[in-house]
C-alpha cells in the first residue's frame, strides 16, 4: 500500500514543520502555530478529507523525522537543491523566492556594489541564502549562526555583522516584528530560487497528489491568496 | 525599545508556563527513573563482578562521551527501524533518563567506595550478608557523599532537558526560541528563560547546600 | 534510516570535521583553562574570611548554576554590545564558557579542599607559609589530586556545551555535523560522525585524566 | 577449637603467612605479637575468612573454614572480632551497632534484641552511653561498645586485632579490664597486641610471629623473661627499651 | 624563650586554659602531660597562635604572641612544631616536605635548600628516604621527617604534640631517639607525651595538666615517684597499671 493509502487509512496527515519564523510558519502571540505553509497544509489535509498533525521540530529534527516515517512530508520553506534532492523527493515549487540583503537603517552600505571585500555578512548555516551570497560576494566575510533568521537580524543590530543574507520572504515577515526602521532591505535579488514541500523517494503517490493539489489551488487562486496574505503582504501582522 | 516588547513578552507568559510545566514534567519523570537506575548500576558498579562492572562503564563512557543530542535522536528516530516506536514524550524521557542514570551511577559507586573498608569488614565478621551489608551499612553512610552532588546532577538534569526540544517537546528553551521569532529581542526573552530556570533550579542547589550543612560537622575556612 | 549509511559522503566532509574537530579542541582547551582557573579564586573568595568576597562568589556560583548557558551566551553576545563593549565571537564564546564552568569548578574545588584534613593546613601555618603560598604549594595540589574525576565530568560536560557556540557563528565539530545535514539530507551520518569525534575527545580527557590521577595521587596516599 | 594445619598465604608474590600450624583448645587465650608486617593481622582475619587462605587447612569449631564451599556466614555469627581501628557503624547509636547483627543474623524480634543489647553494654560499663552515636563516645567507650557488638552473638571465640592500640593511654585500661573479664569467663579468645601486662595476667600461651612463620609459641612468663629465639630477644628489648 | 603569664582561653563556654602561669628557659626540656582533654594540646598550640588566646600575657623569643596586631610569620619561622599525625605533605617526597618552607619563608636558594634538608634528614637517619613520598614511609619514618621539616628552619624553639602516640610500639624508640639528641643538643623542647621513660632521661620538667589548669611542676623524678596532688597520683597510677 502507497503513503496515501497508510493516510487516509490512519485518517491522519503527519507533517513536520520548522517552526522557523514568520511569515511562513511560527507561533503568533496566543501560543497557536500558523503561517502559509501551515494553512497549506490545513488546506491540504482538508482536501485529503483527514485530520492534520504538525510534528514540531527544529532544524536538526526534520530530516530524521521524514526519514524515520515519523512524517508523512515536509512543509518548511525549504529550497529543493540538487543535492538535497539525492536524498528526498520535492513537490513541484509553489512559489520562488531569492536572497536578498539587509543592513542597519543608517548603515553606509546603499546598494549591493556597496559591499566589498572586508565586508562582515551574516548568514544561515547551510542555507540558501549562505550559497548565493558566497556565488555573489565570494570576497565578503562571512559568519555563519544557526537558530534562524531573526537572529541574523539581531547579529546585524548589535553590530556583529555589517549585513545579512536570507530568504527575501523570509527577511520580509520577520523585520515586521523589529521596531519599525531599524533594517534596509537592499534593492534586488541574489538568486531566484524555488521553494517546495518534500516526501519521501517512496510515496511517489503522495508527491505526484501534491503536484495535483498545487495545480489545482493555483488555478482555482486558492494559493495565490494564501501567498499575497502571508508572503507578499503584511496583511498578517494585524490579524496575529 | 525594550518598553515595546515587554508587553508582548507578559501576554506570551501562558505559553511560556506550559513549557515550564513541560520541563518540570520531562526532568521530574527521568529525575526518578535516572535515580533508581542510576542506583542500582551504582551498585553494580562498586560490586565485585568484573564482567557487569565493565560493561556499566563502557556504557557509561558512551554516554558521557557523546552529545546529548545523538542519543536524543538515536532513540527517537533510529530505534524505530528496530521495531521500537516511541512518541516525543516517552522517547525524550527515556533518553534523559539513561543520561541521568549514567551520571548517578558513577556518583553512587563513587560514594559507595568511599565508605572505608573496616564497615564493610566488620559487617562481614558480624554476619550479615552481602545484601544486608549494603542495605544497614554502607548505603546509608555512602549517602552523605551521594547527596550534595546527586543534587547538582539533578540541575544539570534539568538543564540538559532543553535539549529534547529537538524531537518536538515544547520546554522552556523551544518556547525561547518560539518566542524570539515573533520578539526578535533575545536578550529579553532568553533573561526570561533564564529567569524561569533559575526559579526551578536554585531551590534545588539550595538543598543541596543545606545537605551538605547538614552533613558536615566542621566548616573549613582558609 | 541505517540501512543506507554512506561513508563516502563522511569522507568528502572529512576536512571539514577535521577542521571543526581542531577548533572544538583548542577552544575547549583554552575555556577549561580559563575555567579552571576561575574555580580556583571563586572558590579562594567563597572560603575566604571576608564575608563580601565569600557573598560575592556565592552569588556568581548559585546563578551561574541555575541559569542555562544558552542564555548566559545570548546574555554576552547581543547584552555586551549594548554597553559598548565588541568583541569577536571567539573571545565571547570562551568567555562565557569559562565563566559557566568556572562556577561548577568553584564547587568541585572547594569540596576537594574541604576533603583536605584540617591537619595539613595547620602544618603549613606552623611552618609560616603565608596564604597564598599555603594555597599554592600545599592546598591546592591536593584538592585538584583529590577532584580530578569530578574535574574530569566537568572537562566533558564543557567540551560538549562547546556546541552551542554555532549559535554565535563560531565553527565547531557539532557545525560539521548541521552542515552535512542540511547540505546533504543525511542527518545519520553527520550526527554518528560528530558523536564518534566527542568520543574521541573523552578518551582523550579520559586518559589524560587516569594519568594525571595516577601522578598527583601517589601511592594510596588518601 | 582453633586448628591451623600447615596453612599459607601469599599476597602476589609476598608470602603472608608460611606454614602455620597452631592448635587452640576451647577456652583458652592466645596473644599474638611480632614486628609489624609479621602477619599478626592476616593470621586472625582468615579465621572468619576476612582473607582466604590459599593453601592447607584450618578447621574452626569443626567446620572447614579452608573449604571454599562453606558458607561462612554461620561460622562468622559464632565468631566475635574486635578491630583496631573499632569501626563502629557511625550511623548507628551504641545500642543500635550491637542489635543490628542479633536482628538480622539472627533473626531476633526487636524487643529481644534491645533486651540483649542493653545487657550486654551492660556489661562492659557503658549503661549510660546506650543511646550516644560513636561520634559522642570517647575511644575507650568505642572501642567497648565494639566488644559488645561482638558479644551480642553470643560468639564461641572472640578476636581482636590491636584493640587498645588507637587508645590514649587513660583509656586503654578500660578495655584491657573488659577483655580481662571475658577471658577469666573462659572465652575462648586471640589477641594481637603488645601488651605485655595483659598478656602475662590472662594469656595462656603467646605466639610470636616473623616474617610470615610462627617462631616462638611460649607460656607469657617464658616468652618475656627468657625467649629461646634471637629474633624474639631482640624485638622484646626493642619494645620495651623506652 | 617562653613565657605564659595568667593565659586564659575559652571555646564558647569551655575553659580550656585557666589562669596558666609557666616560665621556660633557652634550653630547658619541659614535658607536659595529664589527661585527656586537660588541654595540653591547646597550650602549645597557643604558643605559635595556632589557636588565639583571649586573656593574658603569651611572650615567645621576646614577641608579644598575644598581640593581635603581630605579625606571626617571623616567629612561627623560628618555632618547629611536630603534630601527632605527622601532617606531612603527601604530594611531596621526604626532601621537598623539608624544604618547602626554606624555599618559602627563608627565600633560600634552591640548591641551598636542598643541601640542608639532606642534611637534617641525614641526620634524623632518613639519607636513603630522600626521595620517598611520605606514603612509602612507615610511621616512624614519616615522623622523623616531620622533625626533620621542623629543624630545617633551624628552630629556636622545638614543639611536640604526642609526636609518638600514632606509632606502632617498635617504632616509637627511633623517634624517641632523635629527640633526645636534640634535647642534648640544647634545643629549648616543649613535648606533649606520655613516654615516661622519654621524660625521666631528658626533661627538666614536668608539667601535669588536668582541666584547663597546671596542677603540678616538677622534676620528672620527683613528679614519677612521689607527685604532690591527688590527681597527679591518680593519673600516674592509671597510665602505669598495665
Ligand atoms: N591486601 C593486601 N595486599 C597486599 N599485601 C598486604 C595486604 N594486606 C597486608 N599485606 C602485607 O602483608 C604483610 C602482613 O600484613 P599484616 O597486616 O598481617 O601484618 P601485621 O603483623 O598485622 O602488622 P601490623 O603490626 O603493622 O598491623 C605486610 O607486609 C603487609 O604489607
Ligand atoms: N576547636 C575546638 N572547639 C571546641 N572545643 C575544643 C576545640 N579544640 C579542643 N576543644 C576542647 O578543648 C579541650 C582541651 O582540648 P585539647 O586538645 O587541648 O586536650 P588535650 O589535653 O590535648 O587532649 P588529648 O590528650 O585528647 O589530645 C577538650 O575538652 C576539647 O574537647
Ligand atoms: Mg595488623
Ligand atoms: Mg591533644
Amino acid at each position: 500500500a502507497g503513503t496515501l493509502d497508510e493516510i487516509l487509512k490512519r485518517g491522519e496527515l503527519r507533517i513536520a514543520c520548522q517552526t522557523q519564523g514568520a511569515p511562513f510558519s511560527f507561533v503568533d502571540r496566543n501560543g497557536n502555530r500558523t503561517g502559509s505553509s501551515v494553512e497549506l497544509c490545513e488546506l491540504i489535509a482538508k482536501e485529503m478529507g483527514v485530520k492534520v498533525k504538525f510534528l514540531n521540530y527544529d532544524w536538526d529534527g526534520l530530516i530524521p523525522a521524514l526519514l524515520s516515517k515519523k512524517a508523512d512530508m515536509l512543509a518548511a520553506d525549504m529550497t529543493p537543491t540538487l543535492k538535497r534532492a539525492m536524498k528526498i523527493a520535492f513537490t513541484d515549487p509553489y512559489m520562488y523566492t531569492g536572497s536578498v540583503v539587509f543592513v542597519k537603517q543608517n548603515s553606509p552600505i546603499k546598494t549591493l556594489e556597496d559591499i566589498t571585500a572586508g565586508t562582515k555578512m551574516a548568514v544561515l548555516l547551510g542555507s540558501t541564502g549562505e550559497s548565493d551570497a558566497k556565488k555573489v560576494f565570494p570576497n565578503a566575510q562571512y559568519k555563519t549562526y544557526k537558530g534562524g533568521g531573526p537572529l541574523l537580524i539581531n547579529a546585524v543590530l548589535a553590530g556583529h555583522v555589517q549585513a545579512g543574507v536570507n530568504d527575501g520572504s523570509a527577511v520580509r515577515g520577520q523585520v515586521a516584528s523589529f521596531p519599525p526602521n531599524s533594517v534596509r532591505i537592499l534593492e534586488g535579488q541574489l538568486s531566484r530560487s524555488p521553494l517546495a514541500f518534500a516526501v519521501r523517494y517512496d510515496s511517489p503517490d503522495l508527491q505526484s497528489w501534491l503536484n495535483l493539489f498545487f495545480l489545482h489551488t493555483t488555478l482555482d487562486g486558492r494559493l495565490g491568496k494564501n501567498l499575497d496574505y502571508w508572503v507578499n503582504s503584511l496583511d498578517w501582522k494585524e490579524d496575529h | 525599545m525594550w518598553g515595546f516588547y515587554f508587553d508582548e513578552l507578559m501576554h506570551s507568559l501562558p505559553f511560556f508556563l506550559k513549557g515550564v510545566w513541560m520541563t518540570v514534567a520531562v526532568s521530574g519523570l527521568s529525575l526518578i527513573a535516572g535515580t533508581i537506575v542510576g542506583f542500582i548500576c551504582g551498585i553494580l558498579r562498586a560490586g565485585r563482578n568484573k564482567i557487569l562492572r565493565a560493561v556499566i562503564g563502557a556504557w557509561v563512557d558512551v554516554i558521557r562521551g557523546t552529545p546529548f543530542l545523538v542519543q536524543v535522536f538515536i532513540i527517537f528516530f533510529i530505534l524505530p527501524s528496530a521495531g521500537i516506536e516511541l512518541e516525543a514524550f516517552p522517547a525524550a524521557v527515556i533518553a534523559l533518563s539513561n543520561l541521568t542514570a549514567s551520571f548517578i551511577c558513577e556518583i553512587v559507586a563513587g560514594g559507595i567506595l568511599a565508605v572505608p573498608k573496616g564497615q564493610r569488614e566488620a559487617a562481614t565478621a558480624s554476619g550479615l550478608s552481602q545484601y544486608q551489608q549494603l542495605r544497614f551499612i554502607v548505603l546509608p553512610q555512602a549517602m552523605r557523599t551521594i547527596m550534595p552532588p546527586l543534587v547538582g546532577q539533578y540541575v544539570l538534569l534539568i538543564k540538559d532537558s532543553s535539549v529534547v526540544s529537538a524531537i518536538g517537546v515544547v520546554d522552556i528553551t523551544r518556547v525561547g526560541w518560539l518566542t524570539v521569532q515573533r520578539i526578535p529581542e533575545g536578550l529579553m526573552v532568553f533573561g526570561l528563560v533564564g529567569i524561569l530556570y533559575f526559579a526551578i533550579c536554585y531551590p534545588l542547589i539550595n538543598l543541596s547546600a543545606y545537605m551538605e550543612r547538614r552533613m558536615t560537622v566542621v566548616s573549613t575556612r582558609l | 534510516m541505517l540501512e543506507a549509511f554512506n561513508f563516502r559522503v563522511i569522507l568528502e566532509y572529512m576536512p571539514l570535521y577535521g577542521k571543526c574537530f581542531l577548533a572544538t579542541l583548542w577552544l575547549s582547551a583554552l575555556s577549561l583553562f580559563g575555567a579552571i582557573l576561575v574555580g580556583i579564586i571563586a572558590c579562594a573568595m567563597r572560603l575566604s574570611q571576608s564575608r563580601f568576597l565569600s557573598r560575592a562568589a556565592g552569588v556568581y556560583i548559585e546563578s551561574i548554576r541555575s541559569t542555562p548557558l544558552l542564555a548566559q551566551l545570548y546574555f554576552f553576545y547581543f547584552g555586551l554590545p549594548t554597553l559598548g563593549i565588541m568583541l569577536p565571537e571567539w573571545v565571547t564564546g570562551v568567555l562565557a564558557l569559562t565563566l559557566n564552568s568556572g562556577a561548577y569548578y568553584a564547587e568541585i574545588i572547594r569540596s576537594g579542599i574541604q576533603a583536605i584534613h584540617f591537619g595539613q593546613i595547620e602544618a603549613g601555618i606552623a611552618s609560616g607559609l603565608s596564604y597564598f603560598q599555603r594555597m599554592r604549594h600545599i592546598i591546592l595540589p591536593q584538592a585538584l589530586g583529590m577532584t580530578i574525576r569530578p574535574m574530569l565530568g566537568q572537562a566533558i560536560v564543557l567540551v560538549k556545551d562547546s556546541s552551542l557556540l554555532s549559535l554565535i557563528s563560531i565553527m565547531e565539530l557539532t557545525r560539521a555535523g548541521q552542515l552535512l545535514t542540511s547540505e546533504r539530507f543525511m542527518p545519520t551520518e553527520g550526527f554518528l560522525t560528530t558523536a564518534a569525534f566527542y568520543l574521541i575527545i573523552y578518551y582523550m580527557l579520559k586518559a589524560f585524566s587516569n594519568w594525571s590521577e595516577k601522578r598527583l595521587i601517589f601511592q594510596e596516599a588518601y | 577449637m582453633i586448628s591451623f594445619k600447615n596453612v599459607n598465604k601469599w599476597y602476589g608474590d609476598l608470602h603472608v603467612l608460611n606454614d602455620i600450624d597452631l592448635e587452640i583448645a576451647p577456652g583458652e587465650v592466645v596473644v599474638v605479637c611480632g614486628p609489624s608486617g609479621s602477619g599478626k593481622s592476616t593470621l586472625i582475619r582468615c579465621i572468619n575468612r576476612l582473607e582466604p587462605i590459599q593453601k592447607g587447612e584450618l578447621v574452626v569449631d569443626n567446620m572447614a573454614v579452608h573449604d571454599k564451599k562453606i558458607n561462612m556466614t554461620k561460622i562468622r555469627a559464632d565468631i566475635g572480632f574486635v578491630f583496631q581501628s573499632f569501626n563502629l557503624y557511625p550511623h548507628m547509636t551504641a545500642l543500635q551497632n550491637t542489635t543490628i547483627a542479633p536482628l538480622k543474623v539472627r533473626k531476633m524480634k526487636n524487643e529481644e534484641a534491645e533486651k540483649l543489647g542493653r545487657e550486654v553494654l551492660t556489661r562492659v560499663g557503658l549503661e549510660d552511653r546506650i543511646d550516644h552515636y560513636p561520634a559522642q563516645l570517647s575511644g575507650g567507650q568505642q572501642q567497648r561498645v565494639a566488644i559488645a557488638r561482638g558479644l551480642c552473638m553470643r560468639p564461641k571465640i572472640m578476636l581482636f586485632d590491636e584493640p587498645t592500640s588507637a587508645l590514649d593511654p587513660e583509656m586503654i585500661g578500660e578495655v584491657l579490664d573488659v577483655m580481662k573479664t571475658l577471658a577469666r569467663e573462659g572465652m575462648t579468645m586471640m589477641v594481637v597486641t603488645h601488651e605485655m601486662g595483659f598478656a602475662r595476667e590472662v594469656a595462656n600461651r603467646v605466639v610470636f610471629m616473623d616474617e610470615g612463620k610462627i617462631v616462638e609459641v611460649a607460656p607469657p612468663n617464658d616468652f618475656f623473661t627468657n625467649p629461646q629465639t634471637e629474633r624474639g630477644k631482640y624485638f622484646l628489648s626493642s619494645i620495651l627499651s623506652h
